[in-house]
């Protein structure tokens, strides 16, 4: 199976083949190596590279891949290949187009401070809303424009509800 | 001794407390909101009441429910544990009037100390150093006339304020207009006391504090200081015991100091006064705590005794049986407050399901954790899900261990701050004590996120590896499902098939 | 310091020592063994190397393999554990020749403690008490001469014995004859060494032990001592510091005298003296374990010190850092070993999958354990699956908080001795500490499985509730599996029907 | 649901009913009470009855149920009525029939203690076995009589093998 991966900025190819029961060949880049990984847990594994011990952990949602190794996490975005080149996408360049803001949990919104038409940099406070008995700004993930805004202060926000839209 | 004791709260303090009484031999009494029916609290307690919906206010917040409950469920005494209604004093008092104890200082006690203003002005008749400030101010000339006396920058804060709100730093004299005007109204709106007085500004303080227990009888002992300058959003996260700011010297008479202040409010319980420590060590009181505080377990540690019990037995009108002398500190210890949020988002909370969790174990480490794998973490508290408590030799080795500990540390299903500890544990600053309240700002913004990977590759190929898992998983279950379905559709199409014929004979 | 230091051990001792090896920075190489490749220690190590395969003579006692892992993965130092090599001269000796350092003292004083009668020897003439007994005897005669001495009852032992195995108890002399056959054919077997001695045998005396620490300059110091009394088929279950049976002039005088012994023998590293106690408080010696115990986890919570850390600093030729003076010992610490067992079937082992593991919390619970849920216990090793070590400020609140622990603790999939664990705690002889090596034997028995049900109706509506739940998952399963069946079987009855017809029309 | 539940030496019938999501009817020898049981792991639950707290968890193999109630385990062996009819079983009674002695994993005979037809009592020896590096004594569950030996001394067992019949 061969993947795109998406880690920090950059993307990489990643090849997995079982060649006998969890014993995998990957190819990271092209550069091959064998890897002993036996499943611990639900998405816990222990693996042993060249006599290295690591144990990971995954966490994952859709395409996403928070991966705990050493006490460190990568997040990385997955696809494979196929159903890339199926859906013509390209992984890893969102953060250069249109970004949909949104909160990952429910909450009230304290204030909007930006406008429809406003450029905004990456980092730059966007909307304030109220979760968890606690104010949190929402920042732009990118420099861009705000094409739209979809809340006003005072509404109420499901999970995962879209804030506004920046290009 | 009590016989059974409510416990006016939820998540990791209450099943703290749950464990303290069980081991006293004491029946507790659990209360949970609608959010809370399968929370860890409930599931210890011996006994558990509904007591309200979801939110705080209807339920952990709501004094005449809880009361309602406490006399249902026969309960003699109440602890509030921290935040809720540990500071409030109707509650306490509404506790006494039913003779009810409520396991804290006395309602005077709570209300003066409550005060800023007041407790300002009773600490500093107690001989205690307290950041300059003004009395009570009327309008905006007093601010102006105060400031000139204290000088720029200053914080203007509400007499009734805390939790970070009600305040605003003063620059210079043209920012007092528009700050007098805002914190009157917050003061007004959050606290329904819109009085304010003004405090100098002290540049990134080191913020110390002193555990006080006292008995009914008059005595009063202090178990050593704590530092609780990491913070975000003046709220702490890292806090250490013993502080490493202070010095022998230092120590003792802070100690001392804490000791007096105590004394002067007549207080009675576990409590702590917190001190500003500036860059010439000099220490001004702040405010007193009159509750456990989250980091009570630091303390637990280095001086070996179970503030709970002793809360309980404080209460119960028993004598404290330690004396000052016999209160030795060993050793360091360290908590990491472990927040169910995204500090690579901005600290956002992350509420959710856990679908994984696995603690650190082994010499020197203490979980107290109030949620389990396959619990909800509900949006409407406190995103705090557990603490871990780390002791070493001294300070270096508790750092190492808590780096350890915290990498042993997996949460799935929602984010935690986790990783952000470790950043901190390993920051140079950190390491040799050289820090203070702004520590966070200055370095966590300035290094940013950082984009090390050290195990690249093994990450990349246990992503690719879990996502084979997957897709393997899917084809399983459909093929499964497949050969089960194709045993039934060979059955079925040979009995069409058969009846067919039959229909075929019929019609020859 | 080392810079690699490879485990030659596997289960909680093995990740106990990876814990300590990363809190000093020092990376760890595990070996395991076919049945081992997803146990913990493989998880938390940095390096893992296979060994051979399941059968301990072929893995973790093959020494030749093991030499060869440690060369192979650049180790510079070798950690025994306890059990496996940890007292084998052969390996010792092996690894000093390969220039290896073997974290224990020299072959030369694992052989002269290994040897029983030397010891004993030795011991003597340091003028340490030792149980009343012979040197080696050549013949049945000359153990009868001896037992005319020392007197009946007593204990026939191999000389290179230990671990309950290669003893016989003789309560007169016509019981010589058959028990001289069976040690010597019992020593000869399992130790290849048939040579023997015999013991006055003691009624029920209480187990101590004490802790040593000494270093290669010739510094030695105790850690105090344990009781270890609690024991069943001689194997110790329950462990405490400090021990309950001593007073404060015992203490100080058996800890001198564990000292002296130590230095009798040139003793470098982590040792453990062995002594017996009777009702008199007389106390002899037993044996010297040249190695870290199991229970060292008792000690190290009440001195403060971490001993793994200490055993390593030592072998690296470190001075100890603490003065006797400085050993002040604090609170009362218990531990449980957690069996995989089963306590109603006479402790028969019980390995197999674990399907559900919760270690228990909050202050005081240190855990030690080999496990997690998902691991398999194989049936190739010692059931010790994990241990519990609780400290209290005393040793009351120390049993209150290990049985509030041990209710806690949930392993699922497999039994465990945790239930027998709370009996003892439960025992007033037990919590009086009026107890001695036979204190299982005589009230286990006795009182035999309790049948006491004090929540029996729960426990039933726990079961129905339980079997009304997979009576539904299995319905659950079987009417999705139906559903999809169905719709594929319309689909495939329709398209038969259709080519049916269609074949009819054809025939029109 | 009825089930026929033994406990020690008594049998119980025990009937549950799920009146509305989560809630149970429970009668236990015909004394009824509601109870409050939320799943809060895959066999472990959080019980509330009259406002009692109980938190149990249960180790289910075929028809035993060892539940776990504060730190206490109770051993159920459950049938469901409905095919205890059906079967014509008695539930509980087993100990008073032919007993098939078995060992719970693999291991070595190291003696067997008894020969067919010896009259044996409960509790007494039987077989020695090695396993987990220990000797282990496997006893007579009953007072009764040997049938049938099917070990030796020397032999290897699997999990779960028998070794004698008592009756």
């Amino acid at each position: 199976m061969a993947y795109i991966a998406k880690l920090g900025e950059r993307n990489y190819t990643v090849e997995v083949e079982e060649v006998e029961k969890s014993i995998y060949r990957v190819s990271v880049d092209g550069s091959e190596f064998l890897l002993d990984g036996k499943k611990t847990g639900r998405t816990n594994y222990s693996l042993i590279v060249d006599n290295r011990s690591f144990e990971v952990d995954i966490d994952v949602s859709e395409d996403d891949y928070r991966v705990l190794v050493d006490g460190r996490n990568y997040h990385i975005h997955l696809l494979d290949e196929r159903r890339m080149r199926l859906g013509g996408l390209q992984a890893g360049i969102e953060l250069q187009g249109r970004q949909r803001v949104s909160v990952p949990m429910p909450g009230k919104v304290i204030a909007v401070l930006v406008s429809e038409g406003d450029k905004v940099e990456r980092g730059q406070g966007l909307v304030i809303v109220e979760a968890m008995k606690m104010e949190n700004e929402v920042r732009s993930p990118i420099n861009g424009e705000v094409k739209e805004v979809k809340v006003k202060a005072g509404d109420s926000l499901e999970a995962g509800a879209a804030l506004l839209v920046v290009e | 001794m009590f016989k059974r004791i409510l416990i006016a709260n939820r998540g990791e303090i209450a099943v703290r407390i749950i464990r303290a009484c069980r081991e006293l031999d004491i029946e507790t009494v659990a209360i949970y909101s609608e959010a809370d029916r399968d929370a860890l609290h409930v599931k210890y307690a011996d006994h558990a009441y509904l007591v309200g919906p979801a939110p705080s206010t209807e339920s952990y917040l709501a004094i005449d429910r809880i009361l309602d409950v406490v006399k249902k469920s026969g309960a003699d005494a109440v602890h509030p544990g921290y935040g809720f209604l540990a500071e409030n004093s109707d509650f306490a008092r509404a506790c006494r009037d039913n003779k009810i104890v409520f396991i804290g200082p006395s309602p005077e006690v709570i209300d003066q100390m409550g005060d800023k203003v007041k407790a300002r002005a009773i600490m500093k008749e107690a001989g205690i150093p307290v950041v300059p400030g003004s009395e009570v101010l009327d309008s905006e000339e007093e601010v102006e006339k105060a400031a000139d006396q204290i000088g720029y920058p200053f914080m203007l804060k509400a007499a009734a304020g805390g939790g970070g709100k009600g305040l605003r730093m003063v620059r210079s004299a043209r920012e007092i207009t528009p700050a007098y005007r805002a914190v009157r109204s917050e003061a007004a709106s959050s606290f329904g006391d819109a009085r304010l007085y003004l405090e100098k500004y002290l540049v990134h303080p080191r913020h110390i504090e002193v555990q006080i227990l006292a008995d009914q009888h008059g005595k009063v002992i202090h178990l050593y200081d704590r530092e609780c300058s990491i913070q975000r959003r003046h709220q702490k996260i890292i806090e250490e015991c013993l502080a490493p700011a202070l010095d022998y010297k230092a120590r003792r008479n802070i100690g001392r100091i804490a000791i007096q202040g105590a004394r002067a409010v007549g207080y009675v319980g576990a409590g702590t006064l917190e001190f500003l420590l500036d860059r010439e060590m000099n220490f001004y009181f702040l405010e007193m705590n009159t509750r456990l505080q989250v980091e009570h377990a630091v303390t637990e540690r280095v001086v070996g005794i179970d503030m709970v019990k002793a809360q309980i037995e404080v209460a119960a009108g028993a004598y404290l049986p330690w004396k000052q002398r016999h209160i030795s500190p060993t050793g360091h210890a360290i908590e990491c407050r472990i927040y169910a949020e995204d500090p690579e988002r901005d600290f956002m909370p992350c509420p959710g399901r856990i679908e994984g969790l696995r603690l650190p174990e082994g010499l020197g480490v203490r979980n107290d954790c109030g949620v389990y794998e396959g619990a909800e973490v509900p949006i409407h508290y406190d995103p705090m899900i557990a603490k871990l408590i780390i002791w070493g030799e001294n300070r270096v080795e508790a750092i190492l261990r808590m780096r350890r500990a915290l990498r042993e540390y997996q949460v799935r299903g929602i984010k935690t701050n986790i990783p952000f500890h470790q950043w901190i544990l390993r920051h140079p600053r950190f390491m040799v004590g050289d820090f203070n309240t702004g520590f966070i700002d200055e370095e966590y913004g300035a290094s940013g996120t950082e984009d090390v990977f050290p195990h690249k590759e093994i990450a990349l190929a246990s992503a690719a590896i879990a996502a084979l898992h997957r897709e393997r998983e899917r084809a399983a279950r459909i093929l499964e499902r497949g050969a089960t379905e194709t045993s039934r559709w060979r059955e079925s199409a040979r009995k069409t098939v058969l009846r067919t014929v039959g229909g075929e004979r019929k019609r020859q």
